[in-house]
């Protein structure tokens, strides 16, 4: 049998640099896998490896019974992951509900752009109200006809991950959502990704620097550093880590 | 957003088109040439908007595109007899075919990369247009008789007016359904962030070689239109200056939008009718205040006119904002550096 | 025939590597393509010859005072109409077309405001700065301003090269172009250096004005040869220098070889369509950078 | 983009457009006169030319000199009593802006006639309009071949040559007097080389002269290594040049420094604005041992002329030089006002043109007439060939006019 998600030996270099190098791991259904490791570790690479925006030398990334590799970019959420991202990508010229309807575009169906039609009504009828449902769900529904840009950070945060749900994927990509919030936000990611986990099922790979998030969140945990995978396990066993302790906590954990 | 068009929109469609009827017993001449003019850009400032405004993709190609609508046009039309509308159409397919072409490439560059391949390949179009001597007239340029629209003759600017405000109307209606479709959500999205698009399933290479496609099509519209009223066609307007002129129109008036861009058509089409009236003392200072302006409206009115006029506007509170400001779900918080 | 031909390409290769220069130091530090690059070249012949004719300075005094003014100029427009651009009104990316039409915008008003002086309607030329009697070569011959521009070219690259890579301002100028914001945080004044860039590449503008007029004559126009420039800079890379003055050299080789095999009609379209190949073929140039990745 | 300001947006354009449309309406009044522009004591004329723009150097000082001959006129009691007032617009040589500019004058200032215009392909593209409102229209300076052949009844040019009759009357000089008997022609890739280069083979070809290669550059062209390199390589003994003038001078650069100064170089009038400041750019006298151009004018040769038309011209421009084009913008006018007095005080259109067809004028500052015919639309056909060595300046002997035979 094989894993729901599965890297295996993934290399990947721009120029002379080695961004990760001969890395591999499994994330089991219904987890919450985290990935952590120093700035510059690769762990964003992987993720952009996975959402197909590079191209890794070697390797291979299967899921769902396929090679992700053989996709393109845009075939990825269809593929079933989605993914928010680091330093908030956000369609800033259009408004919050607009986010979401971008968010939904492969449950869409198609039709002719420039002209009136039963089918284009019925189409975009369903994407409203389903785009309507998650602003709901996410506490958004107020700003739905503010531009991305006039939110405040907090909000989004919010609405990436709105965006990222809305094309409803198996497995979703977490690119340090608790980045730039204080405290009281970040428990309140923290139960926000608890309960989506639950609710629609959702596997989550989080790649994350704050440590008591990732520590009360995650099922699993791999750590990075200079591209190389230096250790797995459950977050206890992390903690006790040598290899960890040295690499990563041993310099950020006291900083 | 999703939706058909609303009322307002349509009176403005209307707009255009009761002014396209009504204006050739009104005017003279000139007013109706100028206005010719000013429609024909609107279609080409329209079609060179989706490119840059929507999609965000800064090419310069259009004009080549403007020049293949109009010789396609003139050469089908005139000399081997094809109605009009046929021709127009044939023009358009050639137009979007090179859209296609030049898409596929062009979809791989981005930023001063992108503006300087399509500019090269304006410049190679209008090459092409002045050296091809059997086809295009080469420098001598080309001259050909008015179409014939079903029994229609459109020779002079009165009988042209109602037509190209049809087509006018039609341009601007299709891009107002654009703009409501899946497809013009794209293109916006690609512009706003290529990664979100990407991964939020956006084939962005696909959306951007269609973009190329339809604002070539566009451009050669422009280009059958410009035949309705014209009778002769030198390479020389398609050069960098026409090229600049729509850019200027578009970023002027506010890229993004059809209102935007239809009033930077009417303001900058019309500055050089009212410097050209200007004390001959004057007149040679025309380039130079029209960089000025250019410039100065550059920095000061980065959203264009209809940005600054829509400032106003918002500058009243909004029922939504207000509401929303009564229910944050999370608090904002100063955004400092991961 | 053919080696006079290259010789002259060489020469001319050259002049477009000037221009490309100048554009390349922009491009380098502040991500704009400068449209009007060759409009600052022709301001600073008609410049150097207003020095020259009407305030009778002498020749090495008049070079001085138009890089000068030339470097003076260039800051200005970056501190008045740029930088306002790139501040907080346009987002970081959105910024290229209203720079790239301030440009465009601002080539016009040179363009404008040389035309008004009535001599120049007149094709004007510079005297050059290397005078004298043609170097012959067997039966190839060569003008020494030729020499001299070729020279130049090379030396400016090289130290060019060396600056960039070499010294404290030529590093800042570097990190401003690639993250002004990490710049900003590690003490780098990146409004000045953006200012400092457009300052050395007008006064680059400046030398290359007083270089190229003699050869390529002057009239308000004549600012159009920055399509070869930005040809020149395209071959090379757009961030290379050294791939300046090569793609340069490559360009006004092959123009006149084309003149020669082909017509001399398809001189004026050979940079454009070179630009269209480069691109498409390497978009990144023969010798640029890889593109540089954005984090997201 | 918020999708709900663009209803607003397409509101206010409504409005817009209907304003726009009913200030204009309240200005106008469609009633047509049956030969507009002309009063008991005036009449009303529509000049146009580059003011502004690249091409500035063509217009503003033939515009002028036309300007002070009507005022001369006028100053004089006017044409069978009734004073010219002139309206004079810029276009920027632009075939856009040249229709627009003539469609104003037509159909809001309602002039009497159109005179104006300095480059081929923009009143080109005016011509039909013009023929269609059977406005007489004079040409200001533009050679203007594609204009006036075919010939249409409304279109008279060409009053300084066409350039046709430049490229026949350097052909017969370097056929018969140089006995040249292999000639290079370089020309321009636009309208004016493509008429010049053909009119020159063919006078070359009917005068047994083989012409060995015809170069055809682009205007903008930085560097003539190529083409004059090709040209040396084709050995001919007459180089006959019809290049504007930034090439022209790096032409003769280039032929000085390729060693070809043997070789009589023949250079159009159009590339020669001012003869002292060409030899000033092209700095090496060597190029100018064997160097001619072609002229339409006698000033040249006769300094009364020239001194009339100078001081004229700055009598009415404050002491002002005229630059170099001005004496093109003399002939025009002085055939319009020789038609306005030819057709009487019952001026019609028809009439006027029909007086300008019948026109065969013989005045101080042309060597030949300038004269139309029912078949003919160009006005001067007749050259001078100056030679000129940088510093003084030669009119060779005889006059070079065109037969008027079309080069296939």
């Amino acid at each position: 049998m094989s894993a729901f998600f599965a890297i295996e030996n993934l290399g990947m270099r721009f120029g002379g640099l080695t961004a990760v190098n001969d890395f591999s791991m499994e994330v089991q259904e219904g987890s919450i896998h985290a990935l952590i490791g120093p700035n510059g570790a690769g762990k964003s690479t992987v993720f952009n490896c996975i959402s197909r925006f590079c191209d890794p030398q070697k390797g291979s990334i299967r899921f769902g019974g396929r090679d992700l590799l053989e996709l393109r970019a845009h075939q990825i959420v269809a593929a079933g992951i989605g993914r928010t991202f680091q330093n908030l990508e956000l369609l800033r010229r259009m408004t919050v509900l607009e986010n979401v309807l971008i968010g939904q575009t492969i449950h869409v169906p198609r039709y002719l752009p420039f002209a009136p039609s039963p089918r284009r009504a019925r189409a975009e009828a369903a994407a409203l109200r389903d785009s309507e449902a998650i602003l709901e769900e996410t506490n958004l529904s107020a700003y739905r006809d503010t531009l991305a840009g006039e939110l405040d950070f907090g909000h989004q945060k919010l609405l990436d991950l709105a965006r990222a749900l809305a094309g409803k994927p198996r497995l979703l990509l977490l690119d340090e959502p608790a980045a730039g919030l204080r405290n009281r936000e970040i428990s309140f990611v923290d139960q926000l990704l608890l309960k989506l986990a639950k609710s629609r099922g959702l596997t989550i790979m989080l790649v994350e620097h704050v440590m008591p998030l990732v520590m009360s969140v995650a099922d699993r945990i791999t750590v990075l550093s200079f591209g190389q995978k230096i250790a797995e396990g459950s977050p206890a066993e992390i903690r006790r880590h040598p290899k960890v302790i040295e690499a990563y906590l041993g310099s950020e954990a006291h900083a | 957003m999703y939706g058909s068009l609303r009322a307002s929109e349509f009176v403005g469609v209307l707009a255009i088109l009761v002014a396209g009827f009504a204006l050739p017993f009104m005017l003279p001449e000139y007013f109706l040439y100028t206005g010719n003019m000013l429609m024909t850009y609107a279609v080409l400032a329209i079609g060179l908007d989706l490119l840059i405004g929507w999609s965000g993709q800064f090419a310069f190609a259009h004009i080549a595109f403007f020049g293949i609508g109009i010789y396609g046009t003139a050469i089908l039309e005139s000399r081997l007899g094809v109605p009009y509308l046929l021709s127009a159409l044939a023009s358009a397919l050639i137009a979007g075919g090179a859209g296609l072409l030049i898409g596929f490439p062009a979809a791989r560059l981005k930023t001063v990369y992108l503006a300087l391949a399509t500019y090269a390949f304006a410049e190679c179009a209008q090459w092409v247009f002045r050296t091809w001597d059997p086809v295009t007239g080469g420098s001598d340029g080309l001259r050909f008789n008015p179409p014939v629209i079903f029994g229609y003759e459109t020779g002079t600017d009165g009988a042209a007016f109602p037509v190209v405000a049809i087509i006018l109307a039609l341009v601007v209606t299709a891009t107002l359904y654009l703009a409501k479709s899946k497809l013009g959500r794209h293109m916006c999205a690609i512009r706003d962030s290529e990664h979100v698009a990407s991964a939020s399933g956006i084939d962005v290479r696909g959306i951007k070689v269609a973009t190329f496609a339809i604002s070539a099509v566009f451009a050669s519209i422009a280009g059958s239109a410009y035949t309705l009223f014209q009778s002769f066609i030198n390479a020389d307007v398609l050069g960098a200056s026409q090229l600049v002129t729509v850019l200027t129109m578009v970023v002027i008036g506010g890229s993004s939008s059809i209102a935007g861009v239809l009033l930077g058509v009417v303001v900058v089409g019309f500055l050089p009718e009212i410097l050209r009236a200007m004390p001959h003392s004057l007149l040679v200072w025309q380039e130079f205040i029209y960089g000025a302006i250019l410039v100065a409206a550059i920095v000061f009115m980065p959203q264009g006119l209809w940005g600054l006029f829509r400032q106003r506007i918002a500058a009243r509170p909004r029922r939504h904002d207000r509401s929303a400001r009564e229910s944050p779900a999370v608090r904002p918080v100063p955004e400092t550096s991961p | 025939m053919i080696l006079q031909a290259t010789l002259s390409g060489i020469v001319m290769g050259c002049v477009y590597a000037l221009i490309a220069l100048s554009l390349v130091i922009i491009y380098k530090s502040t991500d704009v393509v400068n449209f009007a690059a060759g409009e600052f070249v022709m301001i600073a012949g008609y410049l150097g010859l207003l020095l020259l004719d009407h305030f009778g300075l002498n020749y090495p005094l008049m070079v001085v005072l138009t890089v000068t003014l030339m470097f003076a100029f260039g800051a200005l427009f970056e501190r008045t109409a740029l930088n306002k651009i790139v501040g907080f009104k346009y987002a970081a990316e959105a910024a290229l077309v209203p720079m790239v039409v301030a440009t465009i915008g601002l080539s016009f008003m040179l363009k404008g405001a040389v035309r008004v002086i009535p001599s120049t309607e007149e094709v004007l030329r510079l005297p050059p700065l290397f005078s004298g009697p043609p170097v012959f070569f067997a039966n190839i011959v060569l003008q020494r301003q030729d020499i001299g521009i070729v020279i130049v070219a090379v030396l400016v690259m090289i130290a060019l090269t060396l600056g960039f890579n070499f010294t404290a301002i030529g590093k800042a100028l570097r990190a401003t172009s690639q993250n002004p914001r990490a710049a900003a945080l590690i003490g780098i004044p990146v409004k000045r250096m953006r200012m400092m860039a457009w300052g050395l590449a007008s006064g680059l503008a400046g030398i290359s004005g007083i270089l190229l007029s003699p050869k390529l004559l002057m009239t308000p126009d004549m600012g159009n040869v920055v399509m070869l420039g930005i040809a020149a800079s395209i071959v090379g890379g757009f961030t290379s220098l050294v791939g300046c003055v090569i793609g340069g050299i490559v360009l006004g080789v092959v123009q006149n070889l084309i003149g020669i095999f082909v017509s001399p009609q398809a001189i004026a379209v050979t940079p454009f369509f070179i630009i269209m190949l480069v691109l498409v073929m390497r978009p990144n140039g023969l010798f640029g950078e890889a593109m540089r990745l954005k984090k997201v | 983009m918020s999708k709900r300001a663009s209803k607003r947006r397409f509101t206010a354009c409504a409005v817009t457009t209907a304003i726009v449309a009913l200030t204009a309406t309240a200005s106008m009044t469609p009633a047509r006169a049956e030969d507009p522009g002309i009063t008991d004591n005036e009449i009303l004329i529509g000049m146009f030319g580059p003011l502004s723009g690249p091409l500035i150097a063509y217009g503003i000082d033939p515009v002028q000199a036309a300007k002070m001959l009507y005022e001369e006129a006028n100053k004089k009691g006017g044409i069978h009593g009734r004073k010219i007032r002139l309206i004079v617009e810029d276009d920027k040589c632009s075939p856009n802006d040249i229709v627009s500019v003539v469609k104003k004058f037509v159909t809001i200032d309602k002039v009497f006639m159109l005179h104006g215009g300095s480059c081929t392909a923009a009143v080109s593209a005016a011509a039909d309009y013009i023929n269609r409102e059977k406005i007489p229209y004079a040409m200001l300076n533009a050679a203007g071949d594609n204009a006036v052949f075919p010939p249409t009844r409304y279109v008279f040019g060409s009053f300084q040559g066409t350039q046709r009759a430049y490229a026949a009357a350097f052909a017969t000089f370097g056929a018969q007097f140089l006995k040249a008997k292999r000639a290079a022609v370089i020309v321009h890739d636009d309208e004016y080389g493509k008429a010049n280069a053909a009119m020159a083979r063919a006078t070359f070809e009917k005068f047994g002269v083989e012409v060995v290669i015809i170069e055809r550059i682009p205007p903008n062209i930085s560097d003539l290594t190529a083409p004059m390199l090709k040209i040396r390589e084709a050995k001919p003994d007459v180089i006959l040049s019809g290049a504007y003038p930034a090439p022209a001078v790096l032409i003769a650069q280039k032929y000085a420094e390729f060693g070809m100064t043997a070789i009589p170089l023949l250079q159009a009038a159009q590339g020669i604005p001012t003869p002292s400041v060409f030899a000033k750019n092209v700095a090496n006298p060597e190029a100018l041992e064997n160097f001619y151009y072609t002229w339409a004018f006698n000033d040249i040769g006769d300094a009364a002329v020239r001194t009339k038309y100078i001081d004229l011209f700055k009598s009415y421009n404050n002491g002002r030089e005229p630059g170099p084009f001005m004496m093109s913008g003399i002939p025009s006018a002085v055939a319009v006002l020789a038609a306005l007095d030819a057709a009487g005080r019952d001026l019609t259109r028809e009439g006027f043109v029909n007086a300008m067809e019948k026109l065969n004028l013989k005045f101080d500052a042309m060597p030949g007439p300038l004269e139309f015919g029912p078949k003919r639309r160009d006005g001067a056909r007749t050259m001078v060939i100056i030679k000129y060595d940088g510093k003084t300046q030669k009119v060779m002997p005889g006059t070079y006019t065109w037969d008027g035979k079309e080069a296939n």
